[in-house]
């Protein structure tokens, strides 16, 4: 399968970094080292032709060691192949090399990733909150903390179970 | 593959060019596009106009038309609502309040189950009108109307009570039009307890 | 080519500083539509350096996400790109479907396509009608909004909403079209290709109009894909990227369309290509409607669709099923899916990771005007205020979408 | 860690009416004039802007009440137009925007966003505009039809219809304005 | 009309000599006392303007149209002179950041 | 005797204004004043039945090079008068100069005869038909010439306007 | 100079200045409906019947409206910006013949407050000087919108002048007098001047529209771009000022088109009706201002039709295409001229 052959080319020039391969989900899934993040695209981009960053995100797993992640989608436009390439980090030391130098679009995904994770992208050219207020103490979309608006004063929670 | 300016990468064979920027000379003397643009609007402006005057004139909703709440009875005139919880639980704006009380005897003409709403409150600012509560209720209860919620000048008079919300018993609020074929075909089965 | 990112470049030297002028666009000036906001350096009327703001309307969709049930998270996708919130409904459902593992049936996915392909309409009418506005002819946008207001009509038939629609659900449609729906599409197929004839004669090849379009605001294919354009806006600079056809869903190959490309990237490419994108739309509306194939609206999915109602009225197991759903107490398989389709602006993408609750563990939007509306700064250097505000509205940058 | 806001938040008021003061012949026939006269700043954020276009556009005709002259810039309006989502980072140019505006002002909510927030209850909504400006009409709806937006000019036309010109300088307004710390200019 | 005109002869041609004058040194003033290049420009277009209005005086007392004529020609020249004279203002501008003529003391910069 | 109080008035506005072009902080309160003065000058030209000149002079001067002055201003947004000004004895000896060029002028008058000028009388040269006549027939060289230099002087600011 | 001619001269530049003050505050309202036409919709019409009284409203609102100034503008040019304009948009309604004169009592009172014979020179100073106030107010507001759209007006207004005094002067070739009585006159019937000098009325008309700042040269107002322009920071009657001297500017811009291509208060068969010289006139007066009407109706159709320029291309017009238009009009009348009349 032409996915094996990816992953081949991708572990001979990469070895250990590669950590994990997997193939349940819809499409093809990598799990890389987060030292290694920054090489295995620009060798995605530059060897493999996926050429075009479709998505870059992050997540947060509370109860995992490595607790954030960074999840990137690639797409091979022209074989009309997608790869997904997730990355995780402590949340301690969230940090990770910035790809704005491999693809333009990463510079606001990945802006919006640090204002919702806090995760430090290093070598961002502008590394500063976007869609949140900038004297904001706290990184929303981690799991601890509350989605909802504490000025509220029309709701009474108990009534909705959550 | 890295596309540049002689190396366009073509994905698929339908692409066509659209736009065409070279202008003839015609094009090129304003003129004539400009007397075609103004032969149209001068066409609109002879043409009846589309406005509807609409506090005096109303514009028609569709049946279906998502407005204002309604808590309905049923053909005895009992409240429906059996305070299960549902349209709350349903409501992405958490704008939906109840509180279930148990009915007395004496209520039983009142309320039409066992349990019912001793409160029932929508905050209409927070309403989106989405039909989720419609959608969840299980007991023909609660029904989006084709009616307008007013505008208010205070706030605290969008948290609409039972007093508006449950029809009047004397003026029942049709809402047959936006139940389906079947259930309106179920409906007429007077052998189902739903239906007594 | 310029350089990757002309955000931090600006050398303003000593000498430069008077020469320089600092412009603040928005966020309440009337041509970026109350949310954007650009500071811009100015030289003159000539852009040397553009800083954007936004995020002006965050919120917080994907924290919300997180909290609610999967259904009700199709009210949240009509508030993303309220200007063609069905094809963003649509888009949630078919994610759903794919994680669920669900295969719709042909009449489903015709329903879909045309519903879809009527937001795509409204979204383009909007977007061209504004790049008239912002150019000054005003009249054009009041009779393209005539037709839209049409299509409101027929999604009030459907839905009972006329914008934020909430549209169908998972596994289909709520209900079938109604006669008057169907009875108003076909209205609409004759009336708009007339409105739509009289709006581009009053721009299209007017001299005024392509001077102040052809040019402006371009960008090379090259750096469109290096910022991950996608949509009208990639199109336009010839590259023929289309979800509909790269990746089909809904059976969109079943039709055969025209993928229109521009050349150079600019607004005139761009008000083409989404002309011509209504122009394939409404036939693919008329081939879909003319070939509406029997069957039912909906699919089972035992998870995510509710039982009809007059069961649920009469007997004991759908109840059951239905409190299950409405509390949300359903079985999600544990799944990553990525699932995109072609918004009105672009790959809509819908990042689903699912840990088997009631609400998804984490989602995630590609919103596509997010991602494209950074190389904002870089299409309108050198340009000047009139360009920068006719690009603006020809990226049709939408702040729902953008700001999540 | 939730009170993040710089922002200065004042309970939602009442809504503001002139109690004692009954209006004079002048004060009726001005009435009459500015409420047929009402140029609208719209501070469109969101969905309910797109409805605010079909109120303006041709089935709807919000030009009949006079209205069609949109006054983008704030010193020349006379209603401030409040549509869709106001986030925390907005507020405080809602705030200005509102400062800027010429007497006599006034403020409608359209939508459940402006009015409340409406399904967005998040850490980034402003639950309402009325915590940063005084707001005289809420039309409710996400987003109300261009039917409900005209019935909130209505009432705006109302109350401009029947307030006195005494009214901008009652002690009433000036401790209206002063909870929400808004300065008058030269009342 | 025509003997409202008439009547304007009545003035004596010294009140404009002695009018034009003090608007001449007036200018002279200016040119002399200010440094910002466009006041200085304007001082001196107030020269020449007391000049046109002498000018004008002489030729309707001598009844002699040669004087008006030039004035013409001196607004002609004025304008061009204006033209020239703000566009190398701009340039200086641009290149030095002001237009302070004690600055402007160099031949280059 | 109407006309000698017309006179005055329009001189004595004609004399502030220009005073205050150079008293004036902001040089766009200079432009303005000078607009004024020129203004008044027209005015002196209709006193003079000079109605041609009087039009052309408020065209040309208020209409164009005021507008121009105007523009520049705006354009190298020029504001701030403060931080640069000659320095106070600059000031005296400019002010005394022009005062002392004033006195020689008015001196220089005494000394001159002012029977010699003419009698005044009923003038038409100032209209436009004998002005046009005269231009176009005894002064057409200077007046093409007059064309050749607008057209060069243009040519040339349009040079000067050029970026590099 | 009896007092009589005093009189009645005031009183003619009273009713003139009533009569442009009435049509500018008509013509807001027929812009609106107009608009409304144009777009399917009805426009203003809860103020009286057909909206008669939207003017009004508007006029009484402004005059009510709090008096606002910007802490940081310049107090005395702020309030000296709007008066100019209303000033200067008023003042060049005095050289316009109305009508031929009205016999009243043996005395020939003319339709025009003053027959100056360089009246086509004294409506160009008019104009010439209508961009002060403009200037005035946007440099006054301290915002960077109104000085741009102020530099903007400026530049515009100056550059569309040029173009604007060469197709006149073609006209001025073939009348051969300045006096605009004396043109209107010439143009007896239908012998009109546009059917001479087709190409010198449509760039007279273009520039027309440029001096008034109207679509689709409404560069320095344009909303879209520049918010206001040099009116963002108005508020109350001195915005009302500014809105209100684009009509009668409007105005006078039509009239002075009709007067000097369309035979002012001329018509065709005028002679044949065999009407007294009174009604004659009045009769004149009246398709006069029908003329008048229809240009307006001509501003606005074109408003509400084309897309505006941009501020480069603007000024590339008005150089570029005009200005050598006119010029080569100016040289054809004149090889026409030589050629046919001598």
């Amino acid at each position: 399968m032409e996915n094996n052959e990816l992953f081949q080319n991708l572990h001979t020039q990469f070895h250990e970094s590669i950590l994990l391969e997997e193939t349940n989900h819809d499409i093809f899934t990598l799990v890389v080292e987060a030292s290694s993040i920054k090489s295995v695209i620009a060798f995605l981009k530059d060897h493999e032709n996926f050429i075009f960053l479709t998505d870059l995100c992050g997540i947060h797993y509370p109860d995992s060691d490595l607790e954030l992640g960074v999840i990137y989608h690639l797409h091979n436009l022209v074989e009309n192949k997608r790869v997904r390439i997730k990355t995780f980090v402590p949340k301690a030391t969230p940090h990770l090399d910035s790809i704005v130098e491999i693809f333009s679009g990463a510079n606001w995904m990945e802006r919006e990733t640090f204002d919702f994770y806090g995760i430090i992208f290093v070598g961002h050219p502008k590394l500063e909150r976007i869609l949140n207020v900038e004297y904001m103490n706290y990184h929303p979309m981690l799991k601890e903390y509350p989605l909802e608006d504490a000025t509220r004063s029309d709701k009474d929670d108990a009534f909705f179970g959550r | 593959m890295i596309p540049n300016s002689k190396n366009k990468i073509v994905l698929t064979k339908r692409s066509k060019v659209v736009s065409n920027k070279t202008m003839t000379w015609i094009e090129r003397l304003y003129l004539p596009a400009i007397f075609q643009g103004m032969a149209i609007t001068l066409s609109h402006f002879f043409k009846k106009e589309v406005t509807i005057q609409y506090p005096e004139v109303q514009r028609p909703v569709s049946d279906i038309y998502r407005g204002l709440h309604v808590l309905k009875r049923d053909d005895q005139g009992r409240e429906r609502c059996t305070a299960c919880g549902l349209c709350a639980l349903s409501c992405p704006a958490e704008a939906i309040t109840m509180i279930a009380a148990e009915r007395k005897e004496d209520e039983m003409h009142l309320y039409r189950e066992e349990k019912y709403a001793s409160l029932y409150e929508i905050n209409m600012l927070r309403c989106i009108f989405c039909g989720n509560c419609e959608t969840a209720c299980p007991k023909e209860a609660i029904f989006l109307t084709e009616r307008f919620v007013p505008s208010q000048t205070k706030r605290d008079k969008f948290i609409y009570g039972k007093d508006v919300l449950v029809e009047p018993k004397d003026a029942p609020i049709d809402i047959s039009k936006r139940q389906t074929p079947e259930v309106l075909a179920f409906k007429k089965d007077k052998t189902q307890s739903h239906n007594k | 080519m310029k350089t990757i990112n002309s955000e931090h470049h600006l050398d303003l030297t000593k000498k430069d500083e008077k020469v320089y002028s600092t412009l603040n666009l928005g966020p309440t000036h009337p041509a970026t539509h109350g949310i954007f906001q650009n500071i811009l350096t100015m030289n003159g009327e000539t852009i040397v350096h553009a800083e954007q703001t936004i995020g002006y309307i965050h919120r917080a969709f994907e924290k919300i996400a997180e909290r609610r049930p999967y259904y009700q998270i199709t009210t949240l996708t009509d508030r993303l790109n309220y200007c063609s919130s069905p094809i963003n409904n649509i888009g949630w459902h078919l994610a759903v479907e794919k994680l669920l593992g669900v295969e719709t049936n042909k009449r489903i996915d015709y329903m879909r396509i045309i519903v879809m392909e009527l937001a795509r309409i409204a979204d383009h009418l909007i977007c061209n009608s504004v790049i008239g506005v912002d150019s000054g002819a005003l009249t054009g946008f009041v009779y393209v909004f005539e037709q839209r207001e049409k299509i409101y009509e027929i999604y009030e038939e459907l839905c009972g909403a006329r914008l934020t629609t909430n549209l169908g659900r998972v596994g289909g449609f709520e209900r079938d079209f109604s006669v008057g729906a169907i009875r108003k599409i076909k209205e609409l197929l004759v009336d708009l290709p007339k409105i739509l004839h009289q709006f581009e004669n009053l721009l299209m090849r007017n001299r005024i109009f392509m001077d102040r379009t052809i040019g402006v605001g371009s960008i090379s294919s090259e750096r469109a894909l290096n910022y991950s354009f996608t949509g009208p806006c990639l199109r336009a600079t010839g590259i023929d990227y289309d979800v509909r056809v790269q990746e089909p869903y809904c059976s969109y190959n079943d039709f055969d369309f025209v993928i229109p490309v521009g050349q150079h990237g600019d607004t005139y490419d761009r008000f083409c290509v989404r002309q011509t994108e209504i122009w394939e739309s409404i036939k693919l509306i008329t081939n879909a409607l003319d070939n509406l194939p029997e069957g039912k609206f909906n699919v089972e999915v035992p998870a995510f669709y509710l039982p009809n109602k007059e069961d649920v009225y009469s007997k004991m197991e759908p109840l059951i099923g239905h409190f299950k759903m409405v509390m949300g107490e359903i079985d999600v398989p544990k799944k990553e899916i990525y699932k995109a389709v072609e918004g009105a602006n672009g790959e809509l993408g819908f990042y689903v990771v699912a840990d088997g609750g009631r609400s998804p563990y984490r989602l995630h939007f590609r919103r596509p005007g997010f991602i494209y509306y950074q190389a904002y700064p870089e299409m309108i250097t050198d340009s000047s205020l009139s360009d920068a505000i006719l690009t603006m509205s020809s990226m049709n940058v939408i702040a729902g979408e953008l700001d999540a | 860690m939730n009170n993040t806001s710089k922002y200065n938040v004042v309970e939602a008021p009442e809504g503001f009416t002139s109690p004692g003061i009954f209006a004079t012949t002048l004060d009726k026939a001005i009435g009459l004039a500015r409420k047929n006269s009402i140029w609208p700043l719209p501070f469109a954020t969101s969905c309910c802007g797109i409805e605010f276009m079909a109120t303006m556009a041709a089935h709807y005709d919000l030009g009949r009440f006079g209205a069609e002259r949109l006054s983008f810039s704030p010193r020349q309006a006379d209603l401030l137009m409040v549509m869709g989502t106001i986030a925390k980072k907005m507020a405080p140019v809602v705030q200005q925007i509102y400062e800027q505006m010429a007497e006599p002002r006034w403020v409608i909510a359209v939508g459940a966003c402006a009015s409340s927030g409406g399904i967005f209850d998040t850490y980034s909504v402003l639950q309402g505009i009325d915590k940063v400006v005084p707001v005289d009409v809420y039309v409710p709806g996400c987003p109300p039809r261009p039917e409900q937006i005209i019935d909130g000019f209505i009432k705006i036309q109302e109350l401009v219809g029947n307030e006195t010109l005494r009214k901008r300088y009652s002690p009433e307004y000036k401790a209206l304005l002063e909870s929400y710390g808004i300065m008058q200019s030269n009342v | 009309m025509e003997n409202t005109i008439a009547q304007i002869q009545t003035i004596p041609l010294q009140y404009y000599i002695i009018f034009c004058s003090a608007l001449f040194s007036i200018g002279v003033a200016g040119v002399l006392s200010k440094r910002n290049a466009i006041v200085i420009f304007m001082s001196v277009e107030l020269m020449l303007n007391s000049a046109n209005l002498l000018l004008t005086a002489f030729s309707a007392y001598r009844n002699d149209p040669a004087g008006q004529i030039f004035v013409f020609f001196i607004m002609v020249v004025a304008a061009a002179e204006v033209a020239i004279g703000l566009g190398l203002l701009v340039v200086v501008y641009r290149s030095t950041k002001t237009i302070d003529i004690d600055v402007l003391n160099r031949l280059k910069w | 005797m109407f006309s000698i109080y017309l006179f005055i008035f329009l001189s004595v506005v004609a004399l502030f204004s220009a005073l205050k072009v150079l008293l004036s902080k902001k040089p766009i309160h200079s432009v303005l004043y000078m607009t004024l003065t020129f203004f008044t000058l027209a005015g002196h030209y209709i006193l003079l039945n000079a109605q041609f000149l009087a039009v052309v002079h408020v065209i040309v001067y208020a209409g164009a090079i005021m507008v121009l002055f105007l523009f520049t201003m705006m354009l190298l947004n020029l504001n701030l008068e403060g931080e640069f000004s000659k320095s106070t004895l600059m000031k005296i000896v400019a002010v005394i100069a022009g005062g002392l060029l004033f006195l020689v002028l008015i001196a220089s008058l005494k000394s001159f005869d002012v029977a010699t000028v003419g009698t005044p009388e009923l003038t038409q040269i100032g209209l436009v038909k004998n002005l046009g006549n005269i231009l176009y027939k005894d002064y057409l060289l200077p007046f093409e010439l007059s064309s050749i230099l607008f057209l060069s002087a243009m040519v040339g600011a349009v040079m000067l306007g050029k970026k590099d | 100079m009896d007092i009589q001619f005093v009189l009645y001269k005031l009183a003619l530049a009273g009713i003139i200045l009533l009569v442009s003050l009435v049509i500018a505050m008509y013509a807001t309202l027929a812009e609106r409906k107009v608009a409304g036409f144009f777009q399917d919709r009805l426009g203003p019409n809860r103020a009286g019947t057909f909206g008669l009284l939207q003017p009004v409203a508007d006029g009484v609102k402004l005059f009510m409206k709090e008096e606002f100034m910007p802490a940081t503008a310049d107090k005395f040019l702020y309030l000296l910006g709007p008066c100019l304009t209303m000033l200067v948009a008023l003042l060049s309604s005095a050289v316009i013949p109305w009508g031929k004169s009205i016999n009243i009592g043996g005395v020939d009172y003319s339709l025009q407050v003053a027959d100056i014979n360089i009246g086509v020179l004294y409506v160009f100073a008019v104009v010439s000087i209508g961009v002060y106030g403009v200037m005035i107010g946007g440099w006054a507001s301290n915002n960077k919108y109104a000085l741009m759209g102020a530099v903007r007006a400026a530049s515009q207004m100056i550059s569309y002048e040029l173009a604007m005094s060469m197709s006149i002067v073609t006209i001025v070739m073939t009348t051969g007098s300045l006096s605009l009585n004396e043109i209107v006159a010439q143009q007896p019937g239908i012998h009109w001047n546009v059917w001479t000098q087709p190409i010198g009325f449509l760039v007279f008309t273009i520039c027309v529209f440029a001096e008034c700042n109207r679509a689709p040269f409404d560069l320095p107002e344009c909303e879209t771009e520049l918010i206001g322009g040099y009116h963002t920071e108005y508020s109350s009657m001195k915005l009302g000022f500014y809105l209100f001297s684009e009509y009668i500017n409007m105005f006078i811009a039509s009239a002075m088109i009709s007067s000097l291509y369309f035979g002012g208060y001329n018509f065709p068969f005028i002679n044949d009706l065999g009407l007294s010289q009174n009604v004659l006139t009045l009769l004149g007066t009246g398709i006069f201002f029908c003329k008048i009407g229809v240009f307006i109706f001509l501003f606005m159709w074109i408003r509400w039709t084309l897309p505006r320029f941009r501020y480069d291309q603007l000024m590339r017009f008005g150089w570029k295409t005009l200005l050598p238009l006119a010029i080569a009009n100016v040289i054809l009348t004149g090889f026409f001229h030589l050629l046919f009349k001598n």
